[in-house]
């Protein structure tokens, strides 16, 4: 199995049914430490992001992903938007012409993804924000030969739960303090998810390296 | 949740609209934005200046929009930040060449929202600056965390910043007083009630039929600390008390004084506070050159209030009287 | 019942003096009295404008103390109209021989107690007049009862009969252009939830959690029907069909336009009422010359709103737009 | 027995003791049909009254009536507070000088009252006001050689329990139409209770003619 537009699409797609599944979820997880609208953020600039990409035919990844980057930077508001927004932009660049992108290529483009998001957030590991998922789950790909859809659920996972041990040192929940720690953080909550459609798209079939 | 409104999803859309068709003569929307401009921007030989945020603050950011103050507010969606794209237009419609003061308020999300709109102006080769206010004290200032929020003080940045430029100041003169205004005003909040975001129809957080937040943000967050109802004199002490240990205020300083209501709060009770405020500040020999008592950075329907204190000197002075024309700041 | 005051009892009494203290520059409260007056009363050579009524209702009536609108205010307990001897100390403070115009809601209460006052300050020489403002047309009009209510359309009757005094007419004069807007303007409220008197300690109606008071007051008293919440564009329907029965202009009239909020709606839900009462006129061909939207005339923290329309001729036009200084209305 | 400056004393305190005790029960009538303020009103006018008359010693009817109408109408406010304060301003009129009233004077001077309401609140029997309280009682007064403490209750209690059936034409409830019905009216049942309060002057003794 190859990661083209295809599966690319499949993955954006299945991000966004779960993320419209999970729409309040994710809002009464940033209702308990935040503004209460992560859900509405993500559920609005996602539907936005399928509504574009379903209506294209893309070449390659690169351009693909720079829709989905575009999309959401202008859509979805908030500090997610940025983020998720900068993520996808930076994985375009990595991924600029390619049709298809064997596992190196794609683990280097969501490094690029990480690297910024760290850069536009200022965020660390332990900050209590989807770096703690995403850093992780980038350095277990990194040192992965394939992708492992179930190691990658059960890693992003179990990141996203570890949250609920951190006080948030970063994003709106600071400002709770010590009242952040018992509650997993909402981006990091989405995080998993993005990371869990990613692994469905590769259910069933290995990422040839 | 009972609101006035149609659809939930579109409070904004729909907020706009009657805003633009009941100010028809002071403000104008860029089409297809959530952007506010003043009626005749771009003002020639004036640097321009936009803020914004989420929307659920009226009269803010729209309101302060006008000669005096703002040139232009971007609105996003209910406490969301606004995107880059749509502060880029606003940035776009408002410079005169004279480059754009950004005055964002410290959430991650307006940060980061504004920094790449900047990026996007500045490649196109406009003139960009960006102060961040952060007023409110119920949050510690740390470098390794967000640091403070930036709740109602922000508005004596619209004033000030805004009165400099209408005097044709340049964009690094008028960052530089905007900057002068973060550093000298604190505020802080708390709440009576929680607010409901139209579109995810319940409220932030619950308060007993007893419970107040102290420390409490503008986007229906909780506060810092959730205590017992109190008197209005005991609350005063609580909010001044904070705000007076971080501004170090000398005998003989003088400050402007603001008592924002959250959106639900009669002004009975915000003049309740200010008795005692004034009483506070009298005994401390601190002269109150100016008190505004009001909405002015609200939070939906929260019941509660805020405190804010600026500092002044005499350029503040003269800019914070000089004359405004906004929709809800005259003077 | 969760408010930010000391002591139920004692609430206007500390609002009186955290206003005073927040705007000493121009207002001043009579010794020992609820009485707000200009700072610089009387005013040699104008007619005197007084109005009051309960408390309750901020900003109305001390609110609209200053240049271009009232010389006093009398401030009655919460929703409890002022007594004769306040009033009549008001009308003695502002008076500088060209006599007093009192503009009375028209409730059993304040008619009874300005008329007392009425009667007290003639027998000391004062010329006075009066006119009663009945805008609600929520309820019907008719010499058996004790006709419409008085409500947020007061405010236009401040200020334009505030802004002929200013040029120095006379009381007839005064009191013919107030009677002017009284047969011109014409108002109706809702309300989403009621509002606790402090010294009640309890609300004055219940309502379900999808149930509105159409036609309501300004006194936390019951409107004329209850129903279910509807979208703000049927309300604004319900309150503005029953206004232009009322009040029959015509194609092409202008008017002034009131959206007003009754102390707990956000102004973002007062904009949203406005998209629709802007298209509605604007199919009817009616121009609107002014849009007035936030709060004017509450009641504390009802949730809930007004909608006042007023037909304008060219006086009319030329008063409201004529400057005006108050606390919370500038022009 | 005769109605003298102690009789008219006991009169005003026991009204207000009973005005203090129905407060809420007054404030609630109110709240039904009006703006819920007039058990507040009655309250807070009627224990300054009390207030001001113990401080003082009267040598007659008419000034201590006088200081009664004149603090109503400076204490309570509203609509309640010009009525009552020209009930007593007008029978104080009526009994100027006088140390002692006998039945016919007081009664005058109680019909002077009514009168003084009517010109006030030109509101009629049937308007659901305290006038349907007030007319019928002073007309049983004046029909009567004595006062009759028993009669004048049952009367004031029933009239007072009559405006129940009444739409209001007068005062606040009349913007509720036929919503005011079902419901006593507070300025009726205040009055009922200043009638009791004067029946119980006259409890154990009945005034001479
Ligand atoms: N500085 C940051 N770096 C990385 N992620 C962040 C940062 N700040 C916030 N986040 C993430 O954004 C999420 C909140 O997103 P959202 O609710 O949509 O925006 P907002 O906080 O502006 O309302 C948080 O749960 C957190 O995971
Ligand atoms: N025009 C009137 N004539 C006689 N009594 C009246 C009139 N209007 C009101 N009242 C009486 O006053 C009572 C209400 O008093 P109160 O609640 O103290 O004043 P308000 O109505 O101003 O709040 C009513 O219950 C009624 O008995
Ligand atoms: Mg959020
Ligand atoms: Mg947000
Ligand atoms: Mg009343
Ligand atoms: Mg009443």
């Amino acid at each position: 199995m190859t990661f083209g537009v295809e599966q690319a699409e499949k993955w954006i797609i299945t991000f966004n049914d779960k993320i419209q599944e999970n729409k309040e979820y994710l809002t009464e997880l940033d209702q308990a430490i935040g503004d209460g609208d992560h859900g509405l953020n993500m559920a609005r600039g996602f539907q936005e992001t399928v509504n574009k990409i379903t209506s294209v035919n893309y070449d390659d990844l690169g351009s693909l992903f720079k829709d989905v980057g575009m999309t959401l930077i202008a859509k979805v508001g908030g500090a997610s938007g940025p983020l998720y927004g900068t993520a996808f932009m930076k994985a375009s660049l990595a991924l600029k012409d390619k049709k298809k992108a064997d596992v190196k290529e794609l683990v280097e483009a969501l490094a690029a993804s990480l690297d910024g998001l760290k850069t536009r957030g200022k965020a660390q590991v332990g900050d209590k924000t989807m770096i703690d998922v995403w850093e992780p789950v980038i350095e277990f790909l990194t040192n992965s030969e394939t992708i492992q859809p179930k190691e990658l659920s059960v890693l992003s996972k179990e990141k996203m739960e570890y949250t609920k041990e951190l006080e948030a040192k970063k994003g709106r929940a600071a400002y709770l303090g010590k009242r952040s720690i018992g509650h997993i953080d909402p981006g990091a909550a989405s995080s998993y998810l993005l990371f869990v459609s990613l692994a469905e798209v590769f259910t069933g079939g290995e990422l040839s390296s | 949740m009972k609101k006035l409104m149609n659809d939930p999803n579109q409070v904004v859309k729909d907020m706009l609209a009657g805003m633009v068709a009941a100010h028809f003569n002071q403000i104008k929307r860029l089409p297809d934005t959530t952007v506010i401009v003043r009626k005749d921007a771009p003002i020639q030989g004036k640097v321009g200046l936009v803020s914004g945020g989420g929307s659920g603050h009226e009269p803010a950011h729209a309101g302060y929009v006008g000669k005096g103050m703002l040139d232009g507010a971007v609105c996003g969606e209910v406490f969301t930040s606004p995107t880059p794209d749509q502060i880029f237009e606003a940035i776009k419609a408002v410079d005169s060449g004279k480059g754009v003061l950004l005055i964002i308020k410290n959430y991650t999300g307006d940060i980061m929202n504004f920094e790449m709109a900047a990026e996007m102006a500045e490649a196109e080769g406009i003139k960009v600056a960006k102060v961040v206010v952060n007023d409110d004290v119920a949050v510690e200032d740390s470098t390794y965390t967000t640091g403070r929020r930036g709740i109602a003080g922000t508005v004596f940045v619209h004033k000030i910043a805004g009165a400099l430029a209408e005097q044709g100041a340049t964009l690094e003169e008028v960052e530089a007083v905007a900057n002068k205004v973060v550093k000298n005003v604190r505020s802080m909040g708390m709440a009576l009630t929680p607010c409901i975001v139209p579109a995810a129809g319940k409220p932030g957080f619950e308060l007993g039929e007893n419970e107040i937040e102290i420390g409490i943000g503008i986007h229906g967050e909780p506060g810092i600390e959730k205590t017992q109802i109190q008197p209005a004199d005991e609350i005063v002490q609580i909010l001044l008390g904070k705000i007076l240990d971080d501004l170090k205020l000398e005998n003989n300083d003088k400050v402007a004084v603001m008592i924002n209501g959250l959106g639900a709060t009669p002004l009975m009770e915000l003049y309740i506070m200010n008795k005692k405020i004034s009483e506070i500040l009298k005994e401390k020999n601190i002269h109150v050159h100016e008190t505004f008592v009001g909405e002015f950075m609200t939070s939906l329907e929260m019941a509660g209030c805020s405190i804010s204190l600026l500092k002044l000197d005499d350029q503040l002075i003269e800019l914070l009287d000089a004359q405004a024309d906004t929709i809800v700041f005259k003077k």
